[in-house]
């Protein structure tokens, strides 16, 4: 056991938290639009410190950071209140899925734009009738010439007024495959421009009232065969590459900010009752404490979770218990501040009843906790399947 | 012994489900809430047709019935997210009937139960928004020396605008701590179970919209209604709801049956149980409805956004529990 | 609503309560043996004054009780602090089964030596490899002369070492049946004679150390063909009439048990604490409430059954709930009792130390809540099997 | 950063594991249960090893390791159920080594190093059978006053038979409240830890059955563990040991690298995750086993007794949860 970073990593986490505390961004503002171009601003900030990238190898702009400098990252990220880049998806699912599976001239053309969030990314995974089974993709390609023609309809993608282009995922085998036994085999993994003629975005509100998602609609699009990624009938492979980078470093970045919300209840909470720095209820204390508890776990999980990947090359249940132990808690804290703040987590507007609504979405959106209480129990217990 | 309502209230119960499935479907429930206006129309016929004042003595302009029928109307307000302000001026009726003076009965019953005057009713000391609090209306903050009536214009609401925005809300900040009983005469003690009969109508709403839902749905090529998982959760959500009915059933017909000595416990056993069911079972049904169930369009969030009012509306499961343990020792060492 | 008794049933009530107080049984011996002839003769008791079948028919030398009748009998039984009655097999299933599906001839010789405690009754459904599954019983019932040939192995047969006749499910047809599609057709009820020979008792000693049930070995045990209850290959029809019967009254007594056993724990708590009759800590204060409510709603629910059942001929959503509920909230009373009573609940041989390890059986047997989940979920609610 | 036990670390627990598979089966276990003695080959066995004094000074005649040692091997012996007197001992020799005068030092820790002495811990005012409790050995009360130790014939230990007969366990009734912190060495909060890990191994083995069971056992034509109902409560099972393993770890790591500010609230975290898994986990693991689960004969009930009394042992799961919540204000305010 040894739970302290090494002189190396110790330094990193100085340089970022002087570097955060120098450059700490203004507070956003109002104005949707305006707020994603302040991320964007805040994107070429990191970049121009080469913080943009961490995780990414040098040769590609990266600064070939360590998985535990990576995880320190956003930890750091998320102790200065910072926001997350603004486009995540291209910087931590396309970027690293590219350097995987594209070719050359993909690599290329794809990769600088990212870091320098010139050019944002989507992605087209999901479908209304598909939620959380691959196989159920029903988005068609059909090749024409040098080119797919496709058509269909993805949701819950965000971003996507904002993106160049989108990783899409569509069915280019016979469709009656789609559901069945050979449901994976006929998918095929697309850089789609979203400028093409036939893309349309349309906003899809939340129960926040915020439009944090859209849908996608694809009207007979046509990609050139030169943007396939990893081969036709591949898709299958490479979405999985894209899946598996999807929660590397935002556990940290998340645990971190769990953190800091339960911090903020906590204050409140002692404040309320208000004697001697203690929380007077000892209701609200119980509860209170297994947030704390459950928020630490998550850290260590975290933590244990890389000394697996780096020691053995594979993750522990740790990774998979992450996502539902964190979503629980997220609901669980949310419900606590609606007894502590009162009306503020009740009135429309106040940041403590968005938190209350918008955590709803934690234990859905990224796999559902049945879906990751499945993948618990028959990947990491080795259950059977049926 | 006969644990279901009468056929008269039972009449009363099916009149209002129909009425309102014509006049507050979820099309109208969305009119009113994306534009934050209550349905000025709807309310004009509840008027007319008494409900405001169904609990009211006749004495003072209502029709003199119970708690169980005032229960059965507010449950099925409930179930329709109805976007009056039927509520709060029930429980002011309820509170100024039983616990105020007869001087204030007789200035402020007639408006409440004609719906003329709108009413609302919180706890000294809490900070919840409050449905129907406005500085146009009658705010009743019951406290632990019994009511304290504010008449309108006294400023000492402030209107907000609550996360369930079919209906108005003020915030009343006054200082104080809620009263361990229930009233003076019972009159908050009954507004208690009425929220809670509210709450249980939208959280049935809630658990059968999930029902029709998964049992439609299909994932991986079945209804995911056939995944033990999802059955599973679906018969805790029955069971909560379920828990609560016969806990507010039981606390309006204690009520009625003018039982004083019970009726505190009775309807902190049955606010407890609602809220407690309130946030489990709506949070729930948007967990079942996965990714469709958290979008603006699939109208379960009216559903959600009332439940987490009504839940601490009048004091959360935890505050009742705290009373509940109270009323449970001394009926043990009578007991043991 | 009325929750108000009719003045006949306050009548009964009375009755009950006058009668209950003049016979309380002395305290139970600690010899197993002993207390089973203790309960037995309690049931004597009982049936001396008309009140060990209450529900049965007149006819049958019951009292013709109604179903409220009945369930308020089952109320003052608990309340009393008085056992329930040594042969409540025969009482609550083989006596009502045989009702509806016996022979006049075995009406005749087997229910009145039930009433008397004369004769006892034990169930034989299931199986080692069986649990909840019937369709999977494997006993085997071959027909040889005017006989059937008995061998297979039965578990959970509570009192089976004094029981004259067990209430026996054997598979009359093709083995092969067992656990396939036609599962539940080559099924037969028998009444089996304990004193058979090839029948073997060996009791099976639970987690608390008492053996509360028996396994039952059958080696080639004759019956003769008039022991045949309902017709053979008609088995699974006769079962579902005991298991329907099973938790008809008992729902009340086990309800107010409840109620005695949390009376007992407030007032520990109370006491504990012991400022001015409240309990002083808030955390227990609300754990003790929560035990209050679920058991004041278990109450309401059983009579609301019963009202269902009353009106419409069958049970409404209650039933069902509540065995689930009742295991849950008795389990989490116990633990409760282990924080209020300390010592008390972890030293062998106490009351509360028994029941906390008793109570681990209540969401097993009797149909697991997994079982009773699913039984909600699809015959309450509707949803589909699969 | 490295998140597991080091190579030296692994080969101790490897060897505890090993001796223990071979030495204390559930045969055997079932053999001391079954006699309520506990099984003294056994335990000279781990004398001659040096168990009892692993963490004790070698000054004071033990190898000078640290709580992670301890806790490994505590874990070990947690997983085995082993019917010997170590966990009483061992708990002992942290508290008189990091929370007793010198002088005590001197007298009670070779004894307790070399298991001649016997030793038990408790919180005062607590009514908890104490593991290894009795009147021949050292009996220490841990209060907020520092530890009062009672020396062998104090009387101050009545023998009482608890539901877990693997081991001997006494009665110690001393007035008072327990500490809010750790010890003034922090020996209060190392015991608490190598508690908490002794549980961790229970409910680590009770997992493992119930997988290996719901894997083995078909019901319905398949296997259980195919149902999804059993297969998310087998992970929540899972999640709830992974849970106090983490904070155990940590915790014994913050124990050895002499972080004295963070100890306490490490301790608490430690005890209150594994005190709530500890009834959880070990009650799943018989539901899982259905009817089988149940029986004496199924081996699970050793367990399960074991985890009943290690849970409220040096405080249960709402004691340290209060004590977390003090540690809790004085963090946020920092932070916030």
């Amino acid at each position: 056991m040894d739970l302290t970073f090494t002189p190396e990593q110790t330094a990193f986490q100085e340089e970022l938290r002087t570097w955060f505390a120098a450059n700490r961004p203004t507070d956003p503002p109002d104005d949707e639009d305006a707020a994603y171009q302040w991320r964007r601003q805040w994107q070429k900030t990191l970049h121009g410190a080469g913080l943009a990238g961490v995780h990414w190898p040098k040769e590609y702009g990266g600064r070939g950071a360590t998985l535990s400098e990576t995880a320190i990252f956003f930890e750091e990220l998320g102790r200065a209140g910072a926001p997350l880049p603004a486009d995540v998806l291209g910087l931590l699912l396309a970027g690293p899925t590219l350097m995987v599976w594209g070719s050359q001239e993909q690599k290329d053309r794809l990769l600088p734009t990212i870091l320098d969030a010139e050019e944002s990314w989507c992605q087209g995974f999901s479908e209304p009738d598909a939620g959380s089974d691959f196989g159920a993709v029903k988005t068609r390609a059909v090749k024409d010439g040098d080119d797919w023609v496709v058509t269909g309809q993805k949701v819950w993608t965000s971003g996507a007024q904002y993106a160049k282009w989108c990783m899409l995922v569509a069915r280019t085998g016979d469709p009656a495959e789609a559901g069945g036994p050979a449901k994976h085999k006929g998918l095929t993994y697309f850089v789609l421009d979203m400028e093409s003629p036939g893309v349309e975005v349309r906003p899809l509100v939340q129960i926040t009232g915020s439009p944090e998602f859209n849908e996608l609609f694809l009207d007979e699009v046509r990609i050139p065969d030169s943007a396939v990624v990893g081969g036709v009938g591949n898709g299958w492979k490479v979405a999985l590459t894209t899946l598996m980078n999807e929660r590397a470093g935002l556990a940290f970045f998340l645990q971190v900010r769990l953190r800091q919300q339960l911090d903020a209840l906590v204050d409140r909470a002692a404040g309320a009752g208000g004697t001697d720095g203690v929380i007077d209820d000892p209701v609200v204390a119980d509860k209170i404490a297994d947030l704390h508890l459950r928020t630490e776990a998550l850290r260590l999980l975290a933590w244990k979770g890389l000394t697996a990947i780096e020691r053995y090359g594979q993750p522990g249940p740790e990774g998979s218990l992450g996502k539902w132990l964190w979503s629980e808690t997220n609901q669980q804290l949310v419900e606590v501040a609606a007894d502590v703040f009162g009306s503020e987590a009740l009135i429309d507007g106040e940041p403590w009843a968005y938190e209350l609504l918008r955590a709803r979405g934690n234990s859905i959106e990224g796999g559902t906790t049945e879906i990751q209480k499945n993948i618990v129990a028959e990947r990491v217990l080795g259950l059977p399947r049926v | 012994m006969r644990f279901e309502l009468s056929e008269d209230q039972q009449e009363i119960q099916r009149t209002a489900r129909e009425l309102l499935a014509e006049r507050s479907s979820f099309t109208q429930v969305r009119a009113a809430g994306e534009a934050r206006r209550e349905d000025d129309a709807l309310w004009a016929e509840l008027r007319d047709l008494g409900w405001p004042g169904i609990a009211v003595d006749e004495a003072h302009g209502g029709s003199g019935l119970g708690v169980i029928e005032l229960a059965a109307i507010a449950e099925e307000l409930g179930r329709a997210v109805a976007p009056v302000p039927f509520l709060g001026t029930a429980l002011a009726g309820l509170v100024v009937q039983h616990d105020a003076s007869d001087g204030d009965r007789e200035r402020w019953l007639p408006g409440l139960a004609s719906g003329e005057l709108r009413g609302a009713v919180t706890l000294p000391g809490d900070a919840v928004p409050v449905p129907g609090a406005s500085d146009e209306g009658l705010v009743v903050v019951a406290g632990a020396d019994g009511p304290q009536l504010h008449a309108p214009g006294s400023g000492v609401a402030v209107a907000v605008d609550a996360i369930d925005p079919t209906r108005g809300h003020g915030r009343v900040t006054v200082a104080g701590a809620a009263p361990r009983d229930g009233g003076p005469g019972g009159g908050l003690d009954r507004a208690t179970i009425v929220v809670a009969a509210e709450l249980v109508g939208v959280l049935q709403r809630a658990l059968e919209a999930t029902v029709d839902y998964v049992k439609d749905r299909k994932q991986f090529g079945v209804p995911v209604g056939s995944f033990q998982a999802v059955k599973h959760e679906a018969a805790q959500m029955l069971r909560d709801v379920e828990v609560a009915k016969v806990l507010v059933a039981n606390a309006a017909w204690v009520a009625d049956a003018g039982d004083q000595a019970k009726l505190s416990e009775a309807a902190a056993l049955a606010k407890a149980a609602a809220s407690a069911a309130g946030r489990r079972v709506s949070a729930q049904a948007i967990q079942l409805h996965g990714g469709i169930g958290f979008t603006w369009e699939a109208d379960l969030h009216w559903l959600f956004k009332r439940a987490q009012i009504d839940a601490v509306l009048l004091g959360g499961a935890g505050h009742h529990r705290q009373r509940i343990a109270r009323y449970a020792v001394p009926r043990a060492a009578a007991a043991v």
